[in-house]
């Protein structure tokens, strides 16, 4: 199976932002079954030319805390496509995803843990859907032409 | 002098020392086609002096031993060619800098020495076709791996060891410097301590090291030569390295003692893109 | 990351690789930790706790552990003579 | 001036340093300087939403970065923000050679330090500006 790429929001200004960069990183860390690789966001604009090449060569899917969608917006907007979304809040709740008093990891419970393993699994499930061949052969990113 | 310079004084208005960089800056702009970047000016109108220090190579006066001009080359991302201090260049020559801001029988002989000592490097370098420093136009190729992007240089003047450095050669001369390979396998380089100027190095001998929050390496030098100079920008901005280890990166300079024994065991670009990838695809494994 | 040849030449054939003093090797085993290509290998449950399991693993000219070394127990062969080895097996090579 | 301060951190989700200045940037915002500051998402800013810039267009902000590529610092710029500081993380980790400090999931107990010196170095410049 070929990579994939998982664009998360990592918002700042509610827990919705903290739970998707966490079921990222635990999709990263410790479903392993799952080649991903994690792309960093803010690199589009600020000229990743890393990012923005895996996102056209490989599957990405993004990953948003709240019903603003920047990080599947933002692909759409400097890589052209997207393969799957998430919108945590439909996972966790609008309530709690724009929760702005606890954000940081120190202040979550056992309770917003389950959440990062509820939206981890959506996660999984989205990449294992993608078709297999939809990305085969385009690993052509290198211009060597090997 | 050979080149066009675009000369940095550190232009110091309250000692001796920042008094004789501008007289020596003036003077070398009266001699030849080299032109002052003024360093107070340089703060509000940067797009002027970032197109004169782009267009030509860069000597960076200082007057002591706080380095303002090197500080505000670094500041500007400038690469300096070349640069001396004037209090360091005092004490070479047994002049006694007093606190006298205008200029004094001893400071003009001082500046004196420093020119002429300048004017015959130069031409001694360019004798030797000394080109090290002329700006680059180095053509990559690219091997991606995940997202990461792997350059190399196509250039055939430069040559790789197998532990990921490569030697720019031109003349007697190299520049040196380590490979994607070595930066992205780093990741941010939070250090770099250069090897000390003078040293003789044998070919494989370590020119200095560079240390991120994984790991430190040691560079190895592909030549074998004496380190003539440092990138110093490099002390202070270590991240140049992952942004190009080629060009703003480098390492080194070193003046050459065995170059064609040295380049039996040194490769071009076609086989050290093969060795590179291979070793990427062992990293997988 | 174990290549077989270096600089054209097999990897066996180069003699370079850390060489542990253990009258000084105090076992704190930061080289174990440093290195990234396997070249130590810990034995918690015997007397000499660290061997040189896989000397070709060591990238040839590289020195860095001995530099995490705080007892000063790692030595290399000279590094000039292993150039100079390497440039005769090619050239041997090469005539053979 | 009654305008909050904005804190952006970078939040890269690669390495320990995008973490470490997401933490430093919500302990100043919530923790040491909540009346004074506040953040504002960086990747809703990127989005280059009308409503994302006025967020941030003409405020005084403080960027936390990672790594030197800058991004928040660049993308806040885009936006309009006046950038009054740009904190980077990883000056403040050259002066803890040879700690770790975690991943980009979770801090260890260095990389909490580190981050209590971050922040409180952009409260300070904060109640330095306010």
């Amino acid at each position: 199976m070929s990579k994939v790429g998982i664009l998360s929001c990592s918002g700042e200004e509610c827990l919705g932002g903290t739970i998707s960069r966490l079921a990222t990183r635990k999709v990263l860390e410790e479903l392993k079954f799952i080649d991903t690789v994690t792309l960093c966001l803010p690199l589009y604009l600020a000229g990743g030319e890393e990012e923005r090449t895996f996102a056209k060569v490989f599957p990405t899917i993004s990953v948003d805390g709240c019903a603003k969608l920047c990080a599947k917006r933002s692909t759409e907007k400097y890589s052209g496509k997207i393969n799957g979304s998430i919108d945590v809040s439909k996972i966790i709740g609008n309530e709690n995803a724009l929760n702005t008093k606890i954000v940081r990891n120190q202040d979550l419970t056992d309770e917003h843990l389950q959440m990062v393993d509820k939206v981890a699994s959506e996660i999984v499930k989205i990449i294992s859907s993608l078709p297999p061949n939809s990305y085969s052969g385009k690993f052509g990113g290198c211009s060597c032409g090997s | 002098m050979v080149e066009n310079y675009a000369i940095l004084p550190c232009n110091g208005l309250d000692k001796c020392a920042g008094a004789i960089s501008r007289e020596i800056a003036i003077k070398l702009c009266e001699n030849a086609k080299n032109e002052i970047i003024c360093p107070v000016f340089y703060r509000v109108a940067e797009a002027k002096y970032n197109k004169i220090a782009g267009e030509h190579p860069l000597l960076v006066i200082d007057g002591c031993q706080t380095r303002c001009a090197s500080k505000l080359a670094a500041e500007k991302n400038l690469k300096v060619s070349k640069k001396i201090t004037i209090t360091e260049e005092a004490k070479i020559h047994n002049v006694e800098l007093k606190s006298n801001l205008r200029l004094l029988k001893n400071e003009n002989a001082l500046i004196e020495i420093i020119l002429n000592g300048l004017n015959s490097a130069e031409e001694k370098a360019a004798s030797s076709s000394d080109k090290t420093n002329a700006s680059y136009n180095f053509e990559y190729e690219t091997y991606q791996k995940d997202k990461f992007l792997f350059r190399v240089p196509k250039n055939p003047e430069i040559y790789f060891n197998e532990n990921d450095c490569w030697a720019y050669v031109i003349g007697n001369r190299a520049r040196i410097g380590v490979t994607d390979f070595v930066q992205q396998n780093l990741s941010d380089i939070l250090y770099y301590t250069p090897p000390e100027i003078g040293a003789e190095n044998d070919q494989f001998g370590e020119v200095g090291e560079i240390e991120s929050s994984k790991s430190v390496i040691d560079i190895i030098s592909p030549v074998s030569g004496k380190v003539v100079s440092i990138n110093e920008t490099l002390i202070e901005k270590p991240e140049l390295i992952n942004e190009n280890p080629y060009e703003l990166g480098w390492i080194a300079e070193l003046e050459l003692t065995d170059f064609e024994s040295d380049k039996e065991l040194l490769v071009g670009f076609d086989k050290y893109f093969e060795i590179m990838k291979k070793k990427l695809e062992n990293l997988n494994a | 990351m174990s290549e077989t040849t270096f600089m054209g030449v097999e990897r066996n054939k180069i003699d370079w690789n850390p060489t542990i003093d253990y009258t000084k090797c105090d076992f704190c085993m930061e080289c174990t930790k440093f290195c990234p290509h396997q070249v130590f290998e810990v034995r918690e449950t015997e007397n000499i706790k660290l061997i040189v399991k896989n000397p070709n693993n060591c990238v040839v000219f590289c020195r860095a552990c001995s530099k995490t070394c705080g007892p000063d127990a790692i030595t290399f062969p000279d590094k000039n003579e292993t150039t100079q080895k390497i440039k005769d097996i090619r050239k041997e090579e090469n005539n053979g | 001036m009654h305008k909050k301060v904005k804190v952006i951190p970078c939040s890269g989700i690669g390495k320990v340093y995008g973490l470490m200045a997401r933490e430093a940037a919500l302990k100043t915002v919530h923790e040491l300087c909540p009346e004074k500051s506040e953040t504002v998402c960086l990747a809703y800013i990127v989005t280059g939403d009308k409503e994302a810039k006025e967020k941030i267009e003409g405020y005084d902000c403080i960027t936390v970065d990672g790594c030197p590529k800058m991004c928040a610092s660049k993308n806040v710029a885009i936006a309009g923000g006046i950038i009054i500081e740009d904190v980077k993380v990883l000056d403040t980790v050259k002066e803890h050679k040879g700690k770790k400090f975690g991943t980009p999931t979770q801090l260890d107990a260095d990389g909490e330090v580190v981050i209590s010196e971050i922040a409180a170095k952009i409260a300070a410049k904060i109640n330095k500006f306010n």
